[in-house]
């Protein structure tokens, strides 16, 4: 139940700076997500939090108290690595007591902590095997019980799932939000897979070259990206992105031509844009609708290139004309198209993203 | 036809005077292909004796183990003038026989005769203003004298000798030790045990200092000759062949000479050594051999060697004309002439017995644990004792076996 | 102590391990250098240089002067007169305590001086002859060639037949394959110098005696070699071999194309010992060869080990002259050994 | 490389892909029999014959009577009360510089890996540095120690500029087993530093930055992670060092001289050398049967190891 | 464009059988995907279809020839290993005209079809890289050029992406399938992960423990699963399985009731069930309606544990009474709910599954 509070954040390698002032307030008990293309500096962030990696520049404090000069262990964050860090030749009961010995703590205490953590994660079974015996999900979840013994101030995370497969990581992560429910403990967690930040974090930290590009609510980043970056990478599949012109700018909305869409008008914006200026219009694949139940006003035509079927929803890819870039588009259940047809598709414009062409600055987000 | 030639020396102008000898030879006889070869005197212990069990190797060679004689071929038929060639050779082709063989044998010959007698730095003993030991010294007063010269000069080491079974052997005779009785190896008997008793002393004393024999192990040969070329030795037991590097190696930074064997009890004992030009039985050219054989121990050229290399050749070669400026090398060289008729029998006799060089090598192994102090007066006795023992126990097999 | 070198810690921190760590590096940094160093210095010295005691640092040599007059040049001292001047003569001959000296710029006049009152001058020198001299002794170039030859053919047989065991031992499974690796592993408990003589017998046996052959065939299987090859192998994927054999590629192809570029920093680590052993190779060589066309280096600068005389100054320029190649090999190869010994010693 | 590929493949075709390996294998197997195993198994007969003839045939059959002689004793523990005492002597010596040898090589060699594991810089030309008299030749390291310990050598030189006085390193016992022993390290560190710096540099770091998380002192890392983590490797450094001190000879026998000062250095391979290769008397079956002796010896010790370290590991 | 055929395939390793006889009969040109849990043996039965693997008993044939005992290079296949296994020592045209060396093939004819190949695959501006200089994606293309150029009768593939991150993976999906389409070549394919096989396979075949479960089209895996094996195993998120008994069978019917379904009506049975047995009702989570726009007969009600909102799409899980396992409902676009509170779901029961509870056979498939 710590706040974390981060003031202008600088990272250097010698001259090499990768991390450029970054400034973000973590509520004490916030599960946050940092996510962000690889190499963008989430590791390096996380490390700098976690007291591994000095601070260049700035000021880290936890709970209003400056932690810039104080070891991991000093600050009481607990850490939850990639490839788990588990010794190797330790069991998993001195694994999950190892943290504790070196702090002097009881005997008894010790296994009433080990005991209670290894049966919340039901790892009770195993606490005589060696990390060696057990299966990834199982020893993603000693790690996560090493760092819950130590009932640390701030829970860390760095990609704790990417080495697990498909069905694994849908379980652990909802494992992981469960853990947050039940300890409240604040919990940063890194990640460069936005399903994962989507469904589990409460705020969704997104860094891109050492820089933050946005803070919000899941859903807020969803509905209004606040740039093409952060558009384009949270969503799955991706926002489809077209090019386009204003062409008149009014008070019940503005009327773009494209010449992948046509011309149509949107209502609402954000901001004020001037006729004539050069805009990305943004729409998500599930926006767009082959079989329209309602005909939108906007819309175009795209010939299939490949259809993805999971039978409760299809993937359709498509090239719309004079387009380098694939159109997504997500019809729900079951849909067949011959390779090669041209599908005609139309959208509701209230639904559609506008960004600044020039600056990539989000000019109006969308309703879902 | 082609016979190999194996010869080792440590004087290279001796390797080279051979190798021209030995085209000499081949241009005095076309038919004849003489391989030579030169190697190291390690490679001579270790690798013939190998090959020579196999029925490998040169087939004429130098050697200086006696337990290689036995492999040594008669060449007496294959000869020009065996009787010629055993006249001038006399009594030193005796050397080359083992027991059991023809007695009229030629084996080869002995390319040098080598006496032990000490060296001393005359200029050292000049400063100290001691005298020379004169003739007829003991070993004690030899010794007492050196100590005497190295106090006075602050030099480290009064005495020395190699660390060798057979430089040791020269003092034990003439202290009166018996090696053989009865063709058993017996070692020590009391006059042997004075002798190990007084280098006890002197090691102890640092009159022949510990360093000398005891840092070293096994049966390791250690020669003390540097030592004393670069002056830190005032009496020095070693051998005629050390005249000629000692005129190279000391140069004009000092004057030595050597000079009469140590006496004692039973007289004056110069230990003789010998090293042999032999053919071997394997090889396949028995007459090539002969004649390189007569050849290279014939009087002209024996003559030639002893005179340039100041070496006591086996062939009676009379007043030989040493050809050194060395005043020091000369009278050295006329110290050893004098005592060749010395050698007692006795000494020739061990030279050529099976198992004396397992008893040196003891003498050498045990002597050092008693200097070091690993074993005491007594147990060293005691172990030596049963080396020898040992000895003949194992020699006895060997001969069982060999019937 | 120990507990501060447990790792590499945050780079830039500069505390009192690392000072400790320097230190225990540049001592033993010292410690191997200075023996070495000391060799090699003393190898250019003269004969009296290395026997004088308290030996100096550089290599000097006496100074000399030719005179008129004299057939030799003669060495120059320096010459302490009773009433304390100082003068430079020029050693003619010295007998016993008194020499008879000259000075340089009379050289007609000689006179004597008692020894103690001189000083020897000595200079700068290196003597290369300790190099050249027991060169000139033996026929050195043959004796190159020879241990050239041993060495390259025994090498690349070693790498040839060792990578072709340890190809077979990690790649395949076949009856007898654990008992073959282990038979080959326990002779790596013998001392080789004890079968030294019925290994002889079968070199003679097999008429190989004084033959470069015989030295090169009775050391081309190591234990050490197989297994640090065998070891090296299990790293590389099946999936490759597996790859190749759909790729129609015969097992020997396999084997030629794929594992062997694949080991290449195993197979350098295997060379640079193989050229270290059989370049040092004496006791063996010095068995099986008798004839000198045949001899390698090193037991042509046994020859040089008289039985009486150690002859330290050749000595040290021989011990120089067989430390050049492998020092040489090792700066340009050090990066692979190194690494590669780490990479292949265990696993 | 077409000329071996052709009649390879053919021989493939011809025995089928199974039997390929035995084809690899093949020629180092010879080579291995007739240079390797069958002089094995040619000592191993020496053993059980007498007699000083080098030649197999010549030689009588004498049954268990050399181990017999080897283990007369009248107590191991006194070797002076031992038929072949100097065997003894070589034994014990053995032992104890088998002790020293390993526990000192293991001891430096661990620090200064750890030491250049931790250096950021010059790691690689200290590496090379540490390892570079690995490539001499025992007889050339015996020969420049020699040298250097001599009476008038580089050490004593200093000796006598600081302390006035010398010591002649290779006279006395204890400094010349001490010195035995240092050389031994000096020469063969490098190569064990290596094979525990490649352990070292294979602990994830991750381990260590968790530990550090967990508040873990240097202390605690270095017993409880560093050293169990470090065990597959130092056990590898422990057998070849075991192995190669029991079989120490070549440069210990330069070095001292032929194991001196008396019997002080002189090891079971100089005893067995001394024995088969002495002029005049070659006790080859005494030796052979020594080398036997050593060999059970060597392979009882790894086997202990072995099955000490697999203890040790459940 | 080679079919091939199984025959009671056995594969011992040593007495323990990894295979129990499978039959398979892949047509010519066909695109077949081999799916099942690890360890089911799907690997194993690749190889002994590649010849890396000898067949312990039954016949494999190629085009009605036996080739049991060939070679893999004399049944001319071409394999993709999940690991892509590239030669790391050669560059990337080394690496696919080495193939075609050892078949002694004429250098102009090798460099016209690796150049072929590589444009095909778009790798033709790296051919003199080495692998290690490549991204996943692209060593991935180049371990499938490596299959292309020696135009091999079949090809297999080894989890060919399971290597790749998601966002690469989607890629080159479509790009086996296009390749599929231009070659038609016959194909065999690996993967553990059911949407690979659904997206990209013309036949699946399901594998459990050595074993076929089922053989068919993706859809009618996905329609009508023949046992419950298949139905759990194909679907994602997979199907919801709840008990049940058989009240009452009739002609336009079979009534059912369910603990945690209530009672309903099920329309068309593909079997005959008795009245009073018991069956599993399985129902995927597409077909559970929390906002119900067309009422269905059927419907439960459970207790909300956890909701995963990925903006377009929100899976909700939650707990009916007395049940261990979870219920997911896939509801389309944005919704939230508390944890904690109680929801009701219907669904129509012609898209129930009904299977037999005491073998798991299908009873009946749903429409989708
Ligand atoms: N020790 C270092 N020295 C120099 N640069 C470094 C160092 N560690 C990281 N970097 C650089 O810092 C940047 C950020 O690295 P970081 O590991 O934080 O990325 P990331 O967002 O975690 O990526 P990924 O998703 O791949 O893990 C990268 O460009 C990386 O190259
Ligand atoms: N060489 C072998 N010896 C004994 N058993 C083996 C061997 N190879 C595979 N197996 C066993 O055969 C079974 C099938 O293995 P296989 O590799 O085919 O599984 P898979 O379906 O490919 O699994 P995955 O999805 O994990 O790759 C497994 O139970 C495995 O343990
Ligand atoms: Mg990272
Ligand atoms: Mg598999």
């Amino acid at each position: 139940m710590t706040a974390i509070s981060m003031k202008d954040l600088r990272k250097s390698y010698g001259s090499l700076e990768v991390i450029h002032g970054i400034d973000i307030e973590v509520q004490s008990g916030e599960f946050i997500a940092l996510v962000g293309p690889s190499g963008c500096g989430k590791s390096t962030l996380l490390r700098m939090i976690s007291g591994l990696e000095p601070i260049s520049a700035g000021q880290m404090s936890f709970d209003d108290q400056r932690v810039n000069d104080l070891s991991p262990a000093q600050r009481q964050i607990a850490m939850v690595f990639q490839s788990y860090a588990l010794y190797p030749h330790m069991s998993v009961r001195k694994n999950l007591s190892f943290g504790l010995e070196n702090l002097r703590m009881e005997k008894a205490e010790i296994n009433r902590r080990v005991d209670a953590a290894a049966k919340m994660l039901a790892i009770d079974g195993y606490l005589d095997r060696k990390p060696k015996a057990l299966s990834g999900g199982q020893r993603q979840r000693v790690a996560i019980g090493r760092a819950i013994v130590r009932q640390p101030r701030v829970f860390l995370f760095d990609e704790p799932l990417s080495n697990l497969d498909a069905k694994l990581r849908v379980q652990t992560r909802s494992e992981i939000t469960k853990l947050h429910k039940q300890l409240k403990t604040t919990m940063i967690y890194v990640t460069h897979d936005q399903v994962e930040a989507m469904t589990m974090a409460q705020k969704i930290v997104v860094l891109n070259k050492g820089k933050v590009e946005q803070i919000g609510r899941p859903l807020d980043l969803f509905e209004r990206p606040a740039n093409l970056f952060v558009a384009g990478f949270i969503g799955s599949p991706r926002m489809n992105i077209y090019p386009g012109k204003v062409v008149s700018s009014g008070g019940d909305g503005v009327t773009l031509d494209s010449p992948h869409l046509g011309r149509f008008t949107v209502p609402g914006m954000d901001a004020d844009v001037q006729a004539g200026s050069d805009v990305a219009i943004g729409l998500r694949p599930s926006h767009l609708k082959l079989r329209p139940t309602t005909p939108g006003t906007g819309g175009g035509t795209m010939v299939v290139e490949q259809v993805e079927s999971m039978g409760h929803e299809t993937f359709v890819y498509g090239r719309t004309s004079q387009s380098d870039e694939l159109t997504i588009v997500h019809v729900p259940g079951h849909f067949e198209a011959e390779t090669g047809t041209t599908l005609a598709f139309t959208f509701d414009p209230a639904f559609a993203h506008l960004f600044s062409a020039a600056d990539g600055r989000s000019l109006k987000g969308a309703r879902i | 036809e082609t016979i190999t030639f194996a010869f080792s020396d440590d004087d290279p102008n001796y390797i080279a005077t051979m190798e021209k000898l030995v085209d000499q030879f081949e241009a005095e006889n076309k038919d004849i292909t003489v391989n030579f070869v030169t190697a190291g005197y390690a490679q001579m212990m270790e690798q013939l004796p190998l090959q020579l069990s196999v029925g490998k190797g040169p087939d004429v060679a130098k050697i200086t183990a006696t337990d290689l004689l036995r492999y040594t071929a008669d060449l007496r038929p294959y000869m020009k003038d065996p009787d010629g060639f055993a006249k001038l050779h006399g009594k030193s082709l005796e050397l080359i026989r083992t027991p059991g063989t023809a007695p009229d044998k030629i084996g080869g010959y002995v390319a040098s005769q080598t006496l032990n007698q000490p060296f001393v730095n005359v200029t050292l003993f000049e400063q100290a203003g001691v005298p020379l030991p004169a003739k007829g010294a003991t070993l004690t007063e030899i010794v007492d004298a050196s100590v005497k010269v190295a106090k006075a000069t602050g030099v480290e080491i009064p005495f020395t000798m190699d660390r060798s079974g057979h430089r040791f052997a020269g003092p034990a005779f003439s202290y009166g030790a018996h090696f053989l009785k009865d063709g058993q190896l017996i070692f020590p008997d009391d006059a042997a045990k004075r002798y190990i008793a007084d280098l006890y002393k002197w090691s102890q004393s640092g009159a022949f200092p510990k360093e000398m024999w005891g840092a070293a192990g096994g049966t390791r040969y250690k020669n003390m000759g540097d030592e004393f070329a670069n002056g830190n030795v005032v009496t020095y037991l070693a051998g005629n062949w050390m005249v000629n590097p000692f005129i190279a190696k000391i140069g004009d930074a000092f004057d030595w000479t050597a000079i009469d064997p140590p006496c004692g009890d039973a007289g004056c004992v110069p230990m003789p050594g010998s090293t042999f030009v032999v053919a071997f039985q394997h090889t396949k050219a028995p007459e090539a051999a002969a004649r390189l054989i007569e050849y290279l121990g014939s009087e002209k050229v024996q003559r030639e060697i002893a005179e340039q290399f100041l070496i006591l050749t086996g062939a009676q070669i009379d007043n030989p004309h040493y050809k050194t400026d060395s005043a020091n090398a000369k009278s050295s060289m006329e110290a050893f002439a004098r005592n060749v008729a010395n050698v007692p029998e006795e000494a020739r006799t061990i030279e050529r017995t099976q198992g004396a060089s397992a008893v040196y090598g003891s003498i050498v192994q045990r002597m050092s644990q008693l200097i070091v102090g690993e074993l005491t007066l007594e147990e060293a006795y005691a172990q030596l004792a049963a080396d020898a023992k040992g000895a003949n126990v194992e020699l006895a097999k060997y001969a069982a076996a060999a019937k | 102590m120990i507990a501060f070198l447990t790792r590499t810690r945050h780079p830039g921190r500069f505390d009192l391990s690392d000072w400790l760590a320097w230190g225990w590096a540049i001592l033993g940094t010292l410690v191997v250098a200075i023996p070495i160093a000391w060799a090699v210095i003393s190898s250019l010295k003269t004969e009296a240089e290395i026997n004088s005691f308290p030996p100096a640092l550089v290599p000097r040599a006496a100074q000399t002067i030719t005179v008129e007059g004299q057939a030799k040049p003669l060495s120059v001292w320096i010459r302490t007169a009773p009433d304390g001047s100082e003068q430079t003569v020029a050693l003619v001959r010295r007998v016993g305590l008194s020499a008879t000296v000259l000075d340089p710029t009379k050289p007609e006049e000689t006179f004597r001086v008692p020894v103690a009152e001189l000083r020897q001058l000595k200079e700068f020198h290196l003597q290369f002859s300790n190099y050249t001299e027991p060169m000139k002794q033996f026929n050195f170039l043959r004796y190159l060639w020879n241990t050239v030859f041993v060495t390259v053919v025994a090498t690349i047989l070693t790498l040839l037949l060792n990578s072709m065991a340890a190809f077979a031992l990690s790649k395949y499974r076949f009856a007898g394959r654990n008992a073959m690796f282990a038979l080959i592993l326990s002779t790596m408990m013998i001392p080789l110098s004890v079968i030294m003589v019925p290994a002889f017998m079968v070199i003679v046996g097999l008429n190989l005696a004084d033959n470069l052959w015989g030295v090169i065939l009775s050391t081309v299987s190591t234990p050490t070699g197989v297994f640090l090859l065998r070891q090296y192998m299990l790293t590389i994927p099946d999936d490759l071999i597996e790859a190749a054999r759909v790729d129609a590629a015969s097992e020997f192809r396999i084997y030629r194309r794929i594992v062997l570029p694949l080991c290449a920093p195993a197979l350098a680590v295997l060379a640079i010992f193989s050229v270290i052993w059989r370049w040092n190779d004496f006791l063996w060589p010095l068995i099986v060869l008798s004839s000198p066309e045949n001899y390698t280096l090193q037991i042509g600068l046994s020859a040089l080990q008289g039985q009486f005389n150690v002859q330290w100054h050749y000595i040290l320029a021989m011990t120089v002259v067989t430390l050049l190649p492998v020092t040489v090999v090792f700066l340009f190869l050090q990066k692979y050994i190194t690494e590669g010994v780490a990479s292949s010693g265990v696993k | 490389m077409r000329v071996v590929e052709m009649p390879m493949a053919a021989l493939q075709r011809l025995l089928g892909a199974a039997r390929m390996p035995y084809v690899f294998i093949l020629p180092n197997m010879v080579l291995f029999t007739i240079f390797v195993f069958v002089p094995v198994g040619l000592a191993i007969a020496y053993a059980f014959t007498g007699g000083t003839n080098l030649l197999i045939w010549d030689r009588p059959f004498v049954g268990l009577e050399n181990f017999k002689a080897l283990l007369d004793c009248g107590s191991y523990l006194t070797p002076s009360t031992c038929r072949y005492n100097l065997f003894w002597t070589a034994v014990h010596n053995t032992w104890w510089y088998t002790l020293l040898n390993t526990l000192g090589t293991l001891f430096f060699a661990l620090v200064t890996a750890l030491v250049l594991n931790r250096l950021t810089r010059g790691r690689g030309f200290f590496r090379a540095v540490f390892f570079y008299p690995v490539l001499l030749s025992p007889v050339v390291v015996g020969l420049i120690w020699q040298w250097f310990l001599a009476r008038e050598g580089l050490l004593n030189s200093f000796l006598m500029e600081w302390f006035d006085t010398r010591i002649i390193f290779l006279l006395e016992v204890a400094w010349s087993r001490i010195w035995v022993v240092y050389v031994s390290i000096w020469f063969h560190m490098g190569f064990f530093m290596l094979i525990i710096l490649a352990g070292l540099q294979a602990i994830p770091r991750d381990i260590y930055e968790a530990a550090e998380i967990d508040g873990t002192s240097q202390w605690r890392q270095f017993w409880c992670l560093t050293l169990p983590l470090l065990m597959p490797n130092l056990l590898v450094v422990t057998v070849l060092l075991l192995i190669r001190s029991v079989q120490v000879f070549d440069e210990a026998w330069v070095l001292t001289n032929g194991g001196g000062p008396g019997t002080a250095n002189t090891f079971i391979v100089q005893f067995i050398y001394q024995t088969a290769f002495s002029p005049d008397l070659r006790l080859y079956g005494l030796a052979s049967a020594a080398s036997v002796l050593m060999g059970i010896a060597l392979l009882l010790l790894t086997l202990s190891q072995l099955w000490l370290a697999k203890k040790a590991q459940v």
